[in-house]
């Protein structure tokens, strides 16, 4: 076992936490929450630049081809900064789908133009329920000569307002007593005639959106993998998006436990810095804790991943154990920091909004817990 | 032992509910609501002077001020069931001042505040916390110089939360500059519209507002001082143990949303209803309010016995506090992806409730004294444990 | 609203206390734990003078007919005194069943002999299952000329080695498909043939039993209410019980408090008792909120089953609450007291056996939580 | 990074696998269980010294002192694998006393002590805690005073679990009576058969044994001082970040029969598999076993790159007791009624082995320092926060 980053990652590392303390510090965050796009093309094409959106995408397709662990590390810092915009669901979301799914020639015409930062991608799937199952998907695709005719509404689509391409999960088939089996993928372009995108506003101001699809047609050659075998592919991606997200709050959570130390140690009451009471002391001691499980169980499933082991369990487990973890790990932040954590201009309420959209992301704590109970045996 | 409440109360409780049922209009709980709650709004001076008007604001206050000289019981039953409905419920003048007034102030005070109060025609904002001073109120700072005829008073306080909608602000100022902290506080009434003083809002994190009062050279009337000088930190440590309440009612109104929610709702095909683990959170929830509701009346109960409760208001808000919390959590879990949407969002779940609250509740267990400075209260007083 | 017991009731708490520190001090609960029977016959005469056997059964059969509240504050003082035997087994699950189901002849016959102390009853409900369902119940029982014929295996009856009768649920039909139909109630006499008990060793040494029953014969006059018409009563019968058994855990946990806070205010480490470090403050006051509470939950059931009130809802709350909290107000006692109350000779440990049986009997927190669900019409 | 054991290291472990599964018997594991699994029973003694022949229990020594210099890694693996299989794996000397030996006394001792503890032929009793000296170890006052030749060693021990069946006594003693407390304790390493000595049984509520010791002028070798005299504080403290693991293959086997459990139980005609509450509990379970399993070998990779665990340890053995006590919690509630029984009733659960580690677990937050000393240090040292 290692439990350490090699020297590459750890310049990832490094270079990612310079790059955010510079271009997005906490007041950008704010602006970005209630900016209509929710992202800066200024910054995108800087992390374009750096090779970020092309992480995970083989060489082949001008990627850098680094595998999800290095994505991870990059995520780490971002959840850190709590930066938001459209970069997982291009990068991670967009990118894995194709990579499990789509044929050479979908490949090549998509990859390349995300790894240079020229399409901005996102995966429709839940929808009026939320749900990450098969049963929640329920719009329809049917066959009209050479194209597919979609129709449906997506819920919770990331970033689709700032989509080209909309990679879309309906169903070709319902006839099966299975509800997994006739799920299809498509490519879709977001300027199709029928298509309409509205951002719903969240606690945190990230842009989920409603993706209606009013009969869009989608030619044949946009389907990704076999027609019906979507939901393969998706589980997949659940998987690791689930583990990138917990990358994701894994930083947020380390950015929290600096902010809530550097409180007690400053803040004095009844003589002394709140740091020195036993209680402070002891709510300090258990996010630690929850951080630093949550950092192993994340890196763990990355790494598994990024091997190409069997990561369906670790990836589960870390999911459901790091969104309990960070949303405990918040309250007591905030219990710590007290009254002045509870004002908008402390950037603790950055990190409590974020822990609740990463929670719900991608199955939440519960969901995961499910479907460890599956990997169990039970 | 007795766990209901008598016909009379029931009578008057529905009394009550029959006129906030019809008094109440959709921009009264409009306001209220961007208002935290809080007393002081246009519509909610008007609503709530004519609530008063009952004697429903003040109910256990004598009849001379304002009174009906009703139970503690009563009282308590009437809190809640404004917080259930939405109207403003946050009073600083009729619920944590007027009761110092009555035992400690000046005939002269009493004469000019007390009847006000009662009918709601005046608020006040409270002005503890300063910078310095958050859970240790003896770290206060801000300074109130005897200049003779007037205290000169300069300071900065901070989380004055009706700060800007109130008449006045109750004050507390260090009087006496040597000595033991806690022998140099006292407490003043101050016009808030007083030449010297600046109001700054602090927004929170809930939308709400709270704010910095700054004291630049404002002089204070010597007749505005309460009681004795420096005998402040008394009557404030007298003032928690009386006035410590925590009601409850919008939470119980959260719980019932949510649960009208779980009945209804319909999820890949199955009623959410019938998911055990659902079951067993909701079920959860109730019986935690449950308890909540008897620690809440147990101290009414106290009071109407001549008993002071301390640990046990200690108890009562923080078990609420942290159920609060409890009830946010776990609504969102239910609600899923849904729950994180704003009110103003087409897809939210009960309209955006959760989503709100589940911002507000993180102060519940840190304003009006946190759950540590509370346990240490309820350890110490209550089983005498001795300080370190 | 009122908090306070009358003042019959706090003669009766007094008399108890005192009665229960002269009779049955930690030694002698300890001696019980293994004794064979587990409860003497001496005390049980003398508890049988102070008329606590028959709180429950109304003056025409020779009791007191002060009510369920009334054997709440005796119970509450027998948890204090970690007091186990056949009372409960007797009085309460005993004499509950036969009010609520028997005829006047089945208790003319039978209760006045529990009001004096002269017969020891107790229930056999559960089977292999442990669970106080409808469909744990599989022992049968039927007709054969003027009797029933029961055979099965009940478990976890409490006092059967030393009940002159045991009431037991067995089914008369299973055709029904609602399981709650079909099942009987009949008073067995302990001394039948074909019945065999045998003592289980539980955690706390309480005597719970394996009844056997090999065609067992009863008369047709023993049946108790209606054939097939048992689940009603069972159901009453269940939350009293568990209400009853609220009330021995409050009791303990009055018991655990008292222990703890001595202990923190006499032991010192680092210069200072340990109650005065703010970990165990906490720790404490959590232990009195989890008391407090419990007291309430358990005082208002009992105050509405005595009133003739609906009590479902609220007998059900206070089960699952009073079970978890004891739970975690015996925990957080022994994590103050540490490594005395690790060992035997400290009398923390019996409540902690206390607070796990009494967990379980007539329904878990996980059960009563699924009731009250079922309360709020889920 | 790499989560994963080398194949060395896997071949290792099953060598120790395959030997445990040959040598240990059903009469060994019946006696390492009454013994609370530590090491000095008859049959523990016979196999130990053969396990032992093969480096396994001390593989991380240099070979010299009957060692295999291998990896922390290794020995963590090998640690884990004792516990979960049921053999002893509690030992003092081996374990706590060995490396404290190694750094700091004298060669006689070295010579003397270190190859027969690592080819576990001898045992130690730790004897630390007193009276008056429990998380707060600067308490004690057992006295031992220089007499010339010897020490005289007078007073008492407490909670001292190895005493009945070890061979030594891992001493901590006064010797210096003025001056700060730290710098006044020495190590003493004394025959257990010393005239004077009183070994008195403390019977656990896991019906365990540990014990008083009595010292009534006892005489003490010189030559059995550890290192320095008055040094004896820092040799604890440095053992303690040195030794500080907590292996707990037992619980992931207690796991591993609950699962089993679930899968093979049918109640009222459903199998409690497909309950979701069940499902939510033993894969909440199942999780937090993985996040201990991280940390466990954190420590161990720690210690290899050189660096000394302190509040990673703390950490470590935390988040394990606490899981232990949920474990055991769990457990119970999964297995309901069957659970309370003990091992030698008929229907009892699981062989009772939920209802013995339910009584057992009790202790796992107290010893070896409560977790409430555990994250004072975690605030302290991992986070820099500030003593009191």
């Amino acid at each position: 076992m290692n439990y350490d980053l090699n020297t590459e990652q750890k310049m990832l590392k490094d270079s990612a936490r310079k790059f955010f303390s510079k271009e997005a510090d906490s007041i950008f965050i704010r602006e970005m929450a209630k900016d209509e796009k929710g992202y800066s093309k200024a910054i995108w094409k800087k992390m374009a630049k750096l090779d970020w959106m092309g992480i995970l995408i083989p060489e082949e397709y001008e990627g850098s081809e680094m595998g999800l662990l290095d994505m991870v590390v990059l995520l780490n810092e971002m959840g850190y900064a709590c930066f938001t915009g459209p970069f997982v669901p291009t990068a991670v979301l967009g990118v894995t789908t194709l990579l499990e799914g789509a044929d050479d020639k979908q490949k090549k015409s998509i990859l390349p133009k995300i790894a240079l930062g020229k399409k901005i991608v996102t995966l429709a799937w839940t929808e009026e329920s939320g749900q990450y199952t098969s049963k929640g998907v329920n719009a329809k695709a049917e066959v009209k000569d050479d194209s597919y005719v979609i129709s449906g509404t997506k819920l919770y689509v990331p970033d689709a307002n700032n989509a080209d391409i909309i990679i879309c999960a309906a169903r070709t088939d319902s006839s099966s007593e299975n509800s997994e089996d006739g799920i299809s993928l498509f490519i879709v372009d977001a300027q199709n005639d029928g298509l309409n995108v509205e951002v719903l506003k969240t606690i945190q101001g990230d842009k989920l959106c409603e993706v209606s699809l009013n009969n869009v047609k989608v030619p044949k050659e946009n389907l990704v993998g076999e027609e019906g075998k979507g939901w393969d592919i998706l589980k997949k991606v659940l998987l690791k998006a689930a583990v990138a997200k917990s990358a994701e709050m894994i930083g947020g959570g380390r950015k929290v436990l600096e902010m809530t130390v550097d409180y007690a140690k400053q803040r004095n009451q009844f003589g002394q810095p709140i740091g020195s009471f036993q209680a402070i002391q002891h709510h300090c001691a258990d996010m630690l804790t929850y951080l630093e499980t949550s950092e192993y169980m994340t890196y763990q499933a990355a790494w598994l991943i990024s091997e190409g082991l069997s990561y369906e369990k670790e990836a589960s487990m870390a999911k459901a154990w790091v969104s309990d973890s960070y949303h405990k790990l918040v309250a007591l932040g905030h219990q710590v920091i007290g009254g002045v954590g509870f004002m908008e201009e402390f950037d603790i309420q950055l990190y409590l909004r974020q822990s609740k959209t990463a929670e719900l992301a991608f199955g939440d704590a519960d969901f995961h817990r499910e479907l460890v109970a599956q990997e169990l045996g039970l | 032992m007795d766990f209901v409440f008598t016909k009379e109360e029931e009578k008057v409780i529905s009394e009550v509910r029959e006129f906030i049922k019809k008094e109440s209009t959709p921009e009264l709980l409009k306001e209220t609501h961007e208002l935290e709650r809080i007393y002081g709004g246009k519509l909610g001076r008007e609503f709530i002077k004519k609530f008063a008007a009952n004697g429903w604001l003040c109910p256990n206050w004598p009849e001379e001020y304002g009174g009906l000289n009703m139970s503690e019981m009563l009282t308590y039953m009437i809190k809640d069931e404004m917080t259930y409905s939405g109207i403003p419920h946050s009073y600083v003048a009729a619920h944590y001042a007027g009761a110092t007034i009555m035992k400690y102030a000046s005939d002269e005070i009493k004469e000019e505040f007390l009847l006000p109060i009662s009918k709601g025609e005046i608020e006040f904002a409270l002005g503890y916390s300063e910078p310095s001073a958050g859970s240790d109120l003896l770290g206060l700072e801000l300074r109130a110089e005897d200049k003779g005829d007037y205290y000169l008073v300069n300071g900065q306080k901070t989380f004055n939360t009706h700060a800007h909608v109130a008449d006045y602000h109750w004050l507390a100022a260090r009087t006496k500059f040597d000595g033991p902290k806690h022998k140099g506080l006292s407490m003043f009434i101050v016009d808030l519209d007083s030449p010297g003083i600046t109001i700054r809002p602090m927004i929170s994190i809930a939308d709400s507002r709270t704010n910095e009062v700054y004291y630049d050279n404002v002089k204070v009337p010597k007749k505005r001082l309460v009681g004795e000088e420096n005998m402040g930190f008394l009557y404030l440590m007298k003032a928690l143990d009386y006035e410590r309440m925590f009601p409850f009612g919008h939470y119980r109104k959260l719980f019932e949303h949510l649960l009208e929610y779980v009945k209804e709702t319909i999820v890949d095909g199955e009623p959410i209803a019938k998911n055990p683990l659902i079951r067993q959170k909701v079920a959860q929830l109730a019986t935690e309010l449950e308890a909540a509701k008897l620690l809440y009346y147990s101290l009414s109960y106290m009071l109407d016995k001549g008993k002071i409760p301390n640990y046990q208001a200690s108890m009562e808000k923080t078990f609420v506090c942290d159920l609060s919390q409890k009830l946010a959590q776990t609504g969102m879990e239910i609600l899923g992806q849904a729950g994180q949407l704003t009110s103003d969002s087409k897809w939210a779940a009960i309209s955006g409730e959760f989503e709100y609250y589940y911002r507000w509740v993180i102060v519940e267990t840190i304003y009006g004294g946190t759950n540590e400075i509370q346990k240490n209260i309820m350890a110490q007083r209550g089983l005498g444990l001795p300080r370190a």
